[in-house]
């Protein structure tokens, strides 16, 4: 591996990952590798390391970071979170990057849909006079929909 | 004990047998579930994409139950998680709790923080509590052995979830399963996360983190896994044939959510429990239920 | 009780109680002594002896230099299975009752001194680590016992001699979790000095440490460290859960230090090094005494915390502590004592 | 031995030191009614009390304190003073001192030496220079904490400083060429938490491990990380050092992301090595006071807690023991005004009121006792003499000494002897083919133990009597033979654990004796392992037990076996 130079690093990017909301409690980690030990997904899949994302935080890796695909394979199950002993709220972490990658447009295409489908319709499935229909054959109430809501809450 | 019924996205359209279960099991114990027809999607969707609108969205359906001074019942984990964070955050939180009613004021709507969230299963646990339960049972499960599946944002982060349970030694749903007279398995995978919500990102990944728990539930051979939400559901049933492939041997895991074991208990038919939407299923267990009715 | 002839009352008869006793002893100012338990010593008493041949400096054995110089000490008078029942201060002097079986008793006494300790972190609040469930993990107070009183180690499982073991460092300590933060201070010096005197009695055990950073202890640590590095294995990350393995074998589960992915270690015998943690009365002696706890639950030594006239302490009551600060604090103590008395008698 | 009446215990006490410890001493001592002479080599007393008072301690008030000593009629300070020798035993110590070039002697009952620790940079170390962009910790500090107040010379250090400005690098190298120690870590996370505020630098520490072990430092390394300070942790000496021009390049591997970094920081901080001043070590070897592997006072053995030394009426306190918290300076401080006051005040204890008398008939004055006496309590003007109140009664004198001239009360070879013929009586009384045997012991660590072992149940197999030494050191060869002739079937000596023996040498004294007797008895053809030597400290009961159950059988099996052919 090259050798980075760490003042070609952003030192900012860690304040304003804590400044994300989820993202407030990143700079408490002392990496003990708790987090990743019980990580499940790490398991599975060795490059998504909950310590090794953080320290990337710290040091100011931003582009290499965001740009990682790993990033949305965390199954946000909280172990983590529930094993920190410094209350870093990694899962929190996670969102607050994931939301700071669909910013810089860099997130997979499924990300922006559900946020479509939602400002439209405020469902992520459509509920139409046929879903209606098979629910009242088995006796459940209708749903209504009520997408306006949700245009005028999330209109760009 | 009534309680603001909140569906979510998948329950009403592609979980109808979870409904209808909860609905009947609710009925028969006397918890009354009032359906508000404004409620919509609890904004986990949103969170990886802008955690501040998810919030808002979760306010909003909190707004709504606070109006109509009810707690709200959720059947879906991810909509508990996503909704009971967001209460226990904007509670401790005043300088968002503003920003967040500066964004409802446009639909009308104020959220004050004084409503409470809890899962179905939570709320048959702790608000009703298992002796009431037993009393209803007239057919009780007994030398049926069933394997509990807690998922996690039943009972994590713990201090947004209520604290129901330890989060290392979960009870709950093991009783509530045992209730029924039928045997609630403690295995290794159990609290296992199901990887429901890695599926859109890597299928390939999920499968395998769903097979670790499929692969020792079959092996070890209960008569089923018991499921309190649907993004579980999904994996564990759903995915259940591309497991298989995955882990190249033959799977055989009824799934079944945990209102239609109960309802079973209580005396209702598989017909009344939606057991035809199940996809796994245990054929020989549910023929002894059908001849009575 | 004569105001030329002032008696100090000491709550707690561990290390620093009897150091601070005997100090007084020695300078002729009469003790009342009241211990909890029914035996002086405190914990120092269940620690084992660490030379590995060479003395480690642990300090364990002092307690019974305290415990025999005790016998000679006349005027302290010790009441064991006693506890504080009411205490208040009146002109100058605390007036106090305290309750044991059989009958309590009352006193007066111009100077009280809180030698309470502290209580060992309880390794179950870390369910990961399964203390309780999988009987080959133990606490490090564990291990002091066995090597105390048989000077061997064994697996409890089948009581048979472990092949392997591994210490896992701040467990309970350092964790804003379980809002403990704050470093114990002792447990690196306990587990490594048991790891150096376990490797010297089986040379063939294979020592492994999950820490974070080892805390320097005793007299010329770095050699000591230096040493230590030779023989035992040192990894710097803390273990996530502990899991049963096969033939009652312990699965470690931690992020490896050297390179990026998580790993397993299988060994006989876990020992998780509990940390120091707050007394359990000292909520009720806070209340009693009006002697403010601080952040972490301990009661306060430092002077600018605002504590009634006359109260002073010693040892792990005020925070966790090693053996040797105890003693000195014991010390510093009585000094403070004996000023105090001398200013309060010339007035 | 002179009679506690022929000696005097002058109530002066003369304190050594430039820091807090000193002036702390000084003052807890004069609260305590006594007379100080202080003695202070540098100019001033130090103020690193104020940066980083990690934990609260109030500044203001000891500064006051300090202040007012000066007007205390029982005070003397002499500074920019040596001292040159210490002569004389405790209660009477004579205590050379040099200031300019006037030398007098000062004649004081107690020492207390409380000496602030010389700091050098480890620039060889790291093969660096002194610059703008380079300083010590102590320079660091100096700079910061002066900044802060008027001081003059503030403008000076200040300049140093001026490099810094918002984005700039600052690299603090801690505790790499050699483990780190509180002090050194206590000063870098302050420090780097202050440039951090003031100047918004980002901050990188470079250490081996982070030194929390102290109240308050866990919760300031927090604050640290969560003001964006960044720690770099390695197992070696941490990063490579290049030079280019002026300008220092770190190279390192972040252990976590097994990455290759470099950095160029505008500002390099380097620790020191800790050590006492060349003055006082030399002191230190003239007045045989012991040190520890490091060269620093008071050597690694328990028994010195808290503040003694290994002679009578010298303590030692602060930092001379060892880089530590000026906070914890202060505690050692009155702890050592504690001991001084037991020296003075104290009862004397039961252990030093024993009678240890020197038989002149026999005493050649070969001076092996004033060789061999590990606390220096042995003197000699026309006649050999043992001073009452530095003499610890161990004994050692007394088993080394070729004539047998040294007796000590209650220890005496008489009467040793006479429990010796006592066993034999009772040998003879009773018959018995199980093994009979004599336990030599320390009565500090062995005597414990063995009363401990009394008061429990356990099936010993055979006799077993036990004979207590003021300390291990005090065996004397004769005494095993002597118990062999009276017919003991076996004897165990044992003594306390190497370097946990409060005569320092006694333990090992004993053990060398040990194998010199086994030489002797194994040529006369006795089996070696009927005699046996063990380091056991007073909590370990079990090998106590091990030995009388398990070699106490082996001994029986020895015997018969020995008895039949």
């Amino acid at each position: 591996m090259e050798r980075i130079d760490l003042k070609k690093l952003d030192p900012e990017f860690k304040h304003r990952v804590a400044g994300e909301l989820g993202g407030e409690h990143i700079k408490k980690c002392f990496a003990c590798g708790i987090c990743s030990a019980r990580c499940p997904i790490e398991k599975i899949e060795p490059e998504y390391n909950p310590r090794k994302i953080i320290r990337m935080i710290l040091l100011g890796l931003e582009d290499e970071l965001l740009k990682e695909e790993f990033l949305w394979h965390c199954s946000t199950c909280y172990t983590c979170q529930e094993s920190c002993p410094q209350r870093v709220n990694f899962t929190e972490v996670i969102f607050a990057l994931r939301n700071l990658a669909v910013r810089k447009g860099l997130a997979p295409a499924g990300m922006a849909a559900a946020q479509n489908l939602l400002s439209q319709q405020g469902r992520m499935y459509e509920v139409g006079d046929f879903e209606n229909e098979k629910r009242q054959e088995m006796g459940l109430p209708k749903i209504k929909g009520n997408p306006e809501d949700y245009q005028k809450l999330l209109k760009k | 004990m009534n309680y603001a019924f909140f569906l979510g996205c998948t329950v009403p359209v592609r979980n109808l047998n979870y409904e209808l279960s909860a609905r009947l099991v609710a009925e028969t114990l006397g918890l009354e579930l009032v359906d508000l027809e404004d409620f919509q999607c609890c904004g986990f969707p949103l969170k990886s994409v802008h955690f501040f609108d998810s919030l808002v969205i979760a306010a909003r359906n909190l707004a709504l139950a606070e109006k109509a001074g009810l707690p709200v019942c959720t059947l879906c984990s991810a909509c508990g998680g996503s909704l009971s964070e967001a209460n226990h955050l904007l509670r401790h939180n005043a300088e968002l709790r503003s920003q967040i009613n500066e964004r409802l004021k446009e639909v009308g709507l104020e959220y004050t923080g004084t409503g409470e969230v809890k899962h179905f299963i939570r709320i048959l646990y702790e608000d009703l509590g298992l002796d009431r339960i037993k009393e209803k049972i007239t057919r009780p499960l007994s030398g049926f052995t069933f394997a509990p599946h807690y998922g996690c944002h039943f009972i994590k982060p713990a201090e947004a979830a209520g604290g129901i349970d330890p989060v290392e030694d979960p009870k709950s749903l093991s009783e509530l399963i045992e209730v029924t007279g039928a045997k609630a398995l403690k295995y290794n995978t159990m609290l296992n996360c199901c990887g429901g919500s890695v599926l859109g990102a890597k299928e390939d990944l999920a499968n395998t983190l769903a097979g670790q728990k499929l692969g020792e539930v079959n092996q070890l051979g209960a008569n089923g896994l018991i499921m309190i939400c649907p993004f579980c559901n999904v994996m564990y049933e759903g995915q259940q044939k591309k497991v298989e492939k995955k882990l190249e041997q033959k799977l055989k895991v009824p799934v079944l959510y945990y209102p239609q074991l109960l309802g079973l208990a209580l005396g209702a038919g598989p017909e009344q429990l939606g057991f035809k939407l199940n996809r796994v299923k245990d054929k020989d267990f549910l023929k002894q239920f059908e001849k009575e009715d | 009780m004569n105001l030329d002839n002032p008696k100090v009352l000491i709550l707690g008869g561990g290390i620093a109680g009897l150091t601070a006793a005997l100090a007084l002893n020695r300078l002729g100012i009469p003790v009342e002594l009241i211990e909890k338990s029914e035996a002086l010593g405190g914990m120092v008493r269940s620690f084992c002896c660490k030379a590995s041949p060479v003395c480690q400096q642990c300090g364990a054995c002092l307690v019974n230099d305290a415990l025999k110089m005790l016998v000679g000490a006349h005027n302290v008078d010790v009441h064991l299975q006693a506890e504080l029942k009411e205490i208040k201060m009146d002109a100058k002097e605390f007036l106090y009752t305290y309750s044991r079986p059989g009958g309590g008793g009352e006193g007066r006494a111009a100077a009280l001194l809180l030698a309470t300790g502290f209580t060992p972190f309880r390794a179950e609040d870390k369910p990961q680590y399964r203390y309780g469930l999988l009987s080959n993990v133990l606490t490090g107070l564990d291990l002091e016992r066995q090597l105390r009183e048989t000077g061997k180690v064994i697996k409890p499982s089948d009581q048979a001699p472990p092949q392997s073991m591994a210490f896992i460092q701040c467990v309970g300590s350092r964790d804003l979790h379980l809002n403990h933060p704050f470093c114990s201070q002792v447990c690196c010096g306990y587990a490594l000095r048991m790891a150096n005197l376990i490797k010297h009695k089986n040379p063939q055990m294979e020592i492994t440490v999950f820490y974070m950073d080892i805390q320097s202890f005793g007299k010329d640590f770095p050699n000591f460290l230096n040493q230590t590095r030779k023989q035992i294995r040192f990894i710097r990350s803390i273990p996530g859960e502990i899991s049963a393995g096969d033939q009652d074998q312990l699965i470690f589960t931690f992020q490896s230090d050297d390179g990026l992915t998580s790993q397993k270690l299988a060994a006989d015998l876990a020992v998780l090094s509990v940390g120091m943690m707050p007394g359990l009365d000292n909520p009720v002696l806070s209340k009693m005494l009006g002697h403010p706890l601080n952040a972490d639950g301990f009661l306060p030594a430092n002077p600018d915390v605002s504590r009634p006239e006359g109260i002073f302490s010693a040892g792990a009551v005020s925070g966790p502590k090693s053996i040797s600060r105890s003693i000195a604090q014991a010390y510093q103590a009585v000094e403070e004592v004996a000023a105090f008395l001398s200013k309060r008698s010339s007035v | 031995m002179m009679t506690l009446s022929e000696v005097q215990k002058i109530p002066k006490v003369l304190i050594f030191g430039n820091g807090p410890t000193a002036q702390e001493t000084a003052g807890q001592l004069l609260d305590l009614g006594y007379e100080i002479i202080e003695i202070n080599p540098a100019e001033d007393f130090s103020q690193d009390i104020s940066c980083p008072a990690t934990g609260s301690s109030p500044v203001q008030d000891y500064m006051e304190k300090w202040g007012t000593l000066a007007n205390n009629p029982r005070y003397v300070l002499f500074n920019q003073t040596a001292l040159q020798t210490i002569e004389g035993f405790a209660g009477e110590f004579q205590v050379r001192l040099k200031r300019d070039q006037k030398e007098w002697i000062e004649t004081v009952g107690a020492i207390v030496l409380a000496p602030e620790l010389i700091s050098t940079g480890r620039f060889e170390d790291y093969a660096l220079t002194p610059s703008n962009q380079i300083m010590t910790l102590e320079e660091l500090n100096a700079a910061v904490c002066s900044s802060g107040e008027g001081i003059e010379g503030k403008a000076e250090k200040e300049t140093r400083l001026k490099g810094l400005t918002p984005q700039t690098y600052v690299a603090f190298l801690v505790g790499l060429k050699a483990e780190g120690n509180v002090l050194d870590m206590a000063r870098t996370l302050s420090l780097a938490q202050e440039l951090g505020r003031k100047y918004q630098s980002q901050i990188c520490v470079f250490c081996r491990n982070v030194k929390v072990a102290e109240e308050g430092l866990e919760r300031l390394y927090q604050a640290c990380r969560d003001e964006g300070v960044l720690f770099f942790k390695f197992d070696d000496e941490g990063p490579e050092i290049i030079r280019s021009g002026e300008r220092v390049i770190l190279h390192f591997t972040d252990m976590v992301l097994s990455q290759p970094f470099e950095l160029v920081p505008d500002l390099l901080v380097l620790d020191s090595v800790h050590s006492l001043s060349e003055k006082l070590q030399g002191l230190a070897v003239s007045a045989r006071i012991n040190t520890d592997g490091n060269g620093l006072l008071q050597p690694a053995n328990v028994h010195l807690l808290p503040q003694a030394s290994n002679r009578a009426g010298i303590f030692l306190a602060g930092p001379g023991k060892g880089p530590l918290l000026p906070r914890t300076g202060l505690e050692e401080a009155k702890a050592a005004a504690l001991m001084v006051h037991h020296f003075f005040q104290g009862e004397t204890l039961e252990n030093q009121q024993r009678e240890v008398t020197v038989d002149k008939g026999l005493c050649t004055i070969c001076l092996t006792c004033l060789r061999f006496c590990p606390h220096q309590a042995i003197g000699w003007s026309h006649r050999i003499f043992i001073h009452p109140l530095a003499c610890q009664r161990c004994g050692i004198c007394a088993s080394e000494c070729p004539m047998d001239a040294i007796q000590i009360a209650g220890y005496a070879d008489l009467e040793v002897e006479s429990k010796l013929t006592r066993f034999r009586q009772k040998w003879q009384e009773v018959e018995t083919t199980q093994p009979k045997v004599v336990i030599f012991g320390c009565q500090r660590s062995a005597g414990v133990a063995w009363e401990e072992v009394q008061r429990s149940t356990f099936n010993v197999k055979g006799h077993l009597d036990f004979i207590s030494l003021p300390c291990a050191g005090k065996l004397d060869p004769d005494y095993v033979l002597k118990v062999l002739a009276m017919g003991a079937d076996g004897v165990v000596v044992l003594a306390c654990p190497e370097e946990n023996c409060k005569s320092i040498y006694g333990n090992t004294y004993a053990h060398g004796r040990f194998e010199e007797i086994r030489d002797y008895v194994e040529e006369t053809g006795f089996d070696p392992r009927r005699i046996r030597f063990e380091y056991l400290s007073s909590n370990m009961v079990w090998k106590l037990k091990e030995i009388m159950e398990e070699w106490m059988e082996e001994l029986g099996g020895m015997i018969n076996q020995q008895s039949a052919a």
